[in-house]
């Protein structure tokens, strides 16, 4: 099964004649990921590496059937991408692009939310079931298959991650890369739920970093909610405060979203948590071998 | 990006809340001519985009031009928190019968702006937060619905703001306040305080006020704003250059693509014994120019010594990155140590072409951790 | 049972202590209505006819757990007094406020539909469950119970058809006034499907008029999905083109919108309609005459 | 409240939405002035709360400031529909290459506004949607979420705008007609023909307006358009003094307490024979000084030969609207029939005093039936 995407997801990428729009949709469909249409207003009518283009979501539904949209539209347009994806029926809506403003995603996501869509994003690196489906930019060759679920609001640190846990011979069931930004449309709780309910997730990995409360809430959730364990690791201990780590999100505020808070709110909840990479993938691979 | 206090109520003022008369000075003489020119008690302000600025002596009352004068002189260069100020902003001096706190934040974990009234305004929030939360009244605005004036009563309500006056004059205030902070795309709009007059009259004494970045385009007059003298220098350097930086205390400079890997980065710098110089964040791309141009903003830093790249490719190719680092090599005298750990996308190839460079001053390692207790001990040895 | 408002009402009045606020609240406490609570912002701390006041909705749910909300508060402050009502848990709005402007009910309207709340009105004389409650001006003293749902865009063309049935007997389970502005609360649809759930109700009346398409539509949802009878009556067919007939929603634009039309389709989906009032009793009469 | 064009591209050209410079003129020399002042081709347009001018001579081209000054001259004064026209705008002519239909509309089902474009404008917007319905491009805006670009891109594509120059002006202005429906609370705003001109220039060459009245208080600036010379006289009349009247083309004048219930009276009257002669609804209150403007209003139609009240009483009390009968009978000379029928609140006591007072010309009746039969058979008899 996996989570969010799979072999059952069918792909229209949203400004796939852009210059990362059509990389990436090549890749993932490269990688199996069936990608059955894509979206730039004005171009319709053409294809890229196969994939045929439509003016709007709206005839790409009708034509294709997609029932996931990936927005690779740049930031001032992505808010009415998304808009376009929901309004033309699309369940499941994974925004790539970075430098979309906070306001504009906190309309999008108030208004998503009450319909049931799945948005995860924008700034994130995307999802990915390993031998399924691939929709985004992480690069796949990192990852196996395996039953270790990994969210993260980080891309190159959940490589990183991924990258060590595979030395360690552990695979994944799905990586969902949630996003730095301050509005993300999937949080924390929402993937760890969605990890819990999944039978192919057996152990889940959660990459957090400095900024707001989610790795809290998150603490109290997995230990009321969740029978999987999960293996933390936190980001930014070295961080001083009102300075934005590159990140939007990704600010100590007063006293509130430092690394060591999270740390410890994480563990006060029976969560164990990894000091850095090598360590977080050294924990995995002993929960992973002590159970099995 | 952050405003000072002179913008934020020129923002504020804009939407129609109430502030008082006022003008900047950047020298004691400019001081005394607006002082002069508003007539009467006038209260001389330090900008600096940081708290702390009553106890740190960055606020003063003059009863005359004169006065306005000396205590202008008094303020400008003094050192707050690391900031030093360049201008004042000297305004009518206000009578203060109450002093309240109202804010708007975005609360990111409902995905809702946040409105927050109390009457314990003048102090730290975070300090009435902790002494008596209860004072502390808060209400959600639903983005699509907006803000509605039942939400700026149940504040006054619950805040204890008595008064029916008062009460409407607020009312009123958390409306422009709310539109202040949708139409110029805030993060935080902060009044604190928000006094009473013995008149009655409500009227915002100080601004605290942050833009979305990403939301910039929208607001050319608001990025114009922005300082480009602030911060410190290779920060500066940083913005003219477009690289994501941050200025820390350490003496490893530290360059990696994506946020969390280089906040890792750091974090491990520290575990292995070093103390990191700066946060810097190549992005997706980290193409050769890139990787010149962060050099650059992170060889300016005179405490650096020593340098780790860290990148994990992904979209960002490891050739492209080793072709950057001899690019800059070839374009600049960097006679630090240079450890470099390349994985993921074209890692192999770019690791070749660095060990074939055989530069004097670069080192490559296959791990992080490795990569990190390097660096550490090549600057120590410095 | 019957619809809407019934013994399980406890209702918060808004705006209560208004001249049309006080003497309808008192009237319907009268009838027996449960009124537990009234509500107008700065008058916390009083009492209408016994009614305590409270200064928000807020408060007035905290002490005395209305389910249902009346609105009475002046026009420009209608829709923050509806919005008021449902951010503080209210299951049930009936806005009698006229002149309330159209935009601002759009959005009312749109922002509360999702979130399930019944909205009845505005512009509405309210809604009377014979015999059980009564929640806004209807003159109570014109019906009796009985098993006739009755549906309306308009208020004294209800009680003249009350009236009317009253005098051949027939009683009703309830009265629903839906408002006669270009957005209401509950349309026909929606009350029509609640009548066709509830059982106390046998048959149903509609009172129609100019403008809209909304008997248009019910009339499909009559073939459709209703088993009840039901007998509708459609006002203005003298009425000329583009002249609003004093609701704001009743003007025929082009040719949409007469009571020729309306009655047409309602007759082909079998719908019978009377064209006075008194015509339209005589035929509920006979119809529940024919089945009892 | 309906607008004229040059009041709603007045509201356009606000919003930003293109349209032509032009003047309004009330006398031929008004219109050769604006026609000097402007330059060239002028088109001399009727101000009227109708459509078909036209057909009707109400839109004249003129080369030169006399040609305008005659066509003014023969458009002012002219009945179009029943309007008589006192006002003309002149305009820069426009050359035309293509005309376009595009509105916002209120559609109640839906409750969402609904935006319409078609290709081909120019027309009776109800004849293309017979004749060609898939012509007709469609789309409705969730007003939580607004007007999205994407929306309008749709209806390009599906009503087959296919220029991309052309394309991206016209989503332009559908934003900029969204922002003026929404931002003057309109009910529609229609734009026939929205035209190209041979250099792909795309603006509005028409304007239908209308704005919800009961949102007027937040719109001064559109209240003070209103032309309270417009209409009949009996409808100007009633503005003044605030009654709910139409004017209709019979004789029996009519008076109820709520809208359901008058358009049901109009009904029956014309079901029993009779001709109403207008729609009048005393509202929720209907107290005495309400029927005595009413009265005044309904009387100076000197096509009515009887009147006809029909009372349920609700919140309306059925004695109060007997005093403003009486009292009307005292202060005016009515010598019409009034037939009076009574029931609900008070009306027992209302009946008695209409009996009581015993007027020649009073007639008092049971139902609504016997009542709208008892009216016309006195009206005929006059």
């Amino acid at each position: 099964m996996a989570i969010i995407v799979d072999s059952e997801t069918r792909l229209v990428v949203q400004g796939i004649t852009g210059r990362e729009g059509s990389f990436h949709a090549a890749r993932n469909k490269a990688y199996g990921t069936n990608v059955v249409a894509g979206v730039t207003p004005g171009k319709g009518g053409g294809d890229v590496d196969g994939i045929p283009v439509f003016d709007s979501v709206r005839e790409a539904v009708a034509e294709t059937s997609p029932n996931t949209a990936m927005v690779f539209v740049p930031a001032r347009f992505a808010a009415d991408a998304i808009y376009e994806a929901v309004d033309a029926g699309i369940e499941t809506v994974i925004c790539i692009t970075e430098g979309i403003p906070a306001h504009d995603m906190l309309r999008v996501y108030n208004y998503v939310y009450p319909r049931g869509v799945t948005l995860v994003g924008p700034n994130c690196p995307g999802v990915l079931s390993p031998g399924k489906a691939n929709v985004g930019i992480i690069p796949a060759e990192i990852f196996r298959e395996g039953n270790v679920g990994l969210v993260s609001r980080s891309g190159t640190l959940t490589y990183q991650i991924g990258h060590e846990l595979a030395q360690l011979g552990v695979g994944q069931s799905t990586i969902v890369g949630i996003g730095g930004d301050p509005v993300v449309g999937s949080s924390f709780l929402d993937v760890l739920a969605r990890f819990e309910r999944d039978p192919e997730t057996e152990y889940v990995v959660m990459v957090g970093e400095i900024g707001g409360a989610e790795e809290e809430k998150a603490a109290s959730f997995i230990e009321a909610e969740m029978t999987k364990p999960v293996i933390a690791y936190i980001a930014g201990f070295t961080a001083p405060p009102g300075k934005t780590m590159g990140h939007a999100g990704a600010i100590i505020s007063g006293t509130a979203g430092t690394a060591q808070a999270k740390k410890e709110a994480l563990e006060a909840h029976g969560v164990r948590v990894g000091t850095n990479p090598t360590e977080v993938a050294r924990l995995v691979a002993e929960v992973v071998g002590a159970r099995t | 990006m952050d405003l000072y206090e002179y913008q934020g109520k020129q923002l504020f003022a804009r939407f129609g809340i109430p502030v008082s008369e006022g003008k900047l000075a950047s020298s004691p003489e400019e001081a005394r001519a607006v002082a002069e020119e508003l007539g009467g008690q006038v209260v001389v302000k330090a900008q600096v985009l940081t708290g702390g600025r009553g106890k740190a002596g960055g606020i003063k009352l003059a009863d005359t031009p004169e006065e306005a004068a000396r205590r202008a002189e008094e303020i400008l260069g003094l050192d707050i928190r690391g900031h030093i100020v360049g201008k004042v902003w000297v305004e009518k001096a206000s009578d203060i019968a109450k002093e309240y706190y109202l804010s708007i934040t975005f609360d990111r974990g409902e995905k809702q702006p946040l409105l927050m009234l109390t009457t314990e305004g003048g102090v730290e929030i975070e300090e009435v937060a902790e002494r008596s939360p209860d004072a502390l009244a808060r209400v959600h605005v639903d983005p699509l619905m907006g803000f509605q004036p039942f939400q700026a009563r149940w504040l006054c309500f619950t805040a204890g703001v008595a008064d029916p006056d008062e009460q409407k004059q607020v009312i009123g205030l958390v409306g422009r306040l709310y539109d202040a902070f949708v139409g110029a795309d805030a993060m935080l709009c902060e009044i604190n305080p928000l006094i009473v007059t013995p008149e009655g009259e409500v009227k915002a004494l100080d601004s605290k006020f942050t833009v979305d970045d990403n939301a910039l385009f929208r607001h050319p007059d608001i990025a114009e704003m922005r300082d480009l003298d602030a911060g410190e220098p290779q920060e500066r350097l940083a913005r003219e250059k477009g690289v994501t930086y941050v200025k820390l205390d350490g003496e490893i400079g530290i360059l990696g693509n994506g946020a969390g890997l280089v906040m890792s980065t750091l974090d491990v710098i520290a575990q292995v014994g070093g103390r990191p110089a700066n946060f810097c964040d190549l992005g997706g791309g980290g193409d050769a120019e890139g990787v010149v141009d962060a050099l650059e903003v992170i060889t300016s830093d005179p405490q650096v010594k020593g340098i780790l790249f860290n990148i994990f490719g992904g979209i960002t190719r490891g050739d492209e990155v080793a072709r950057g680092i001899l690019e800059a090599l070839d374009r600049m005298t960097i006679e630090l140590p240079i450890v470099v750990r390349l994985d993921g996308t074209n890692a192999e190839e770019g690791r070749a072409m660095l060990i074939e460079a055989a530069s004097p001053n670069l080192y490559v390692e296959e791990t992080m951790l490795s990569a990190a207790e390097r660096v550490v001990e090549l600057a120590g040895a410095r």
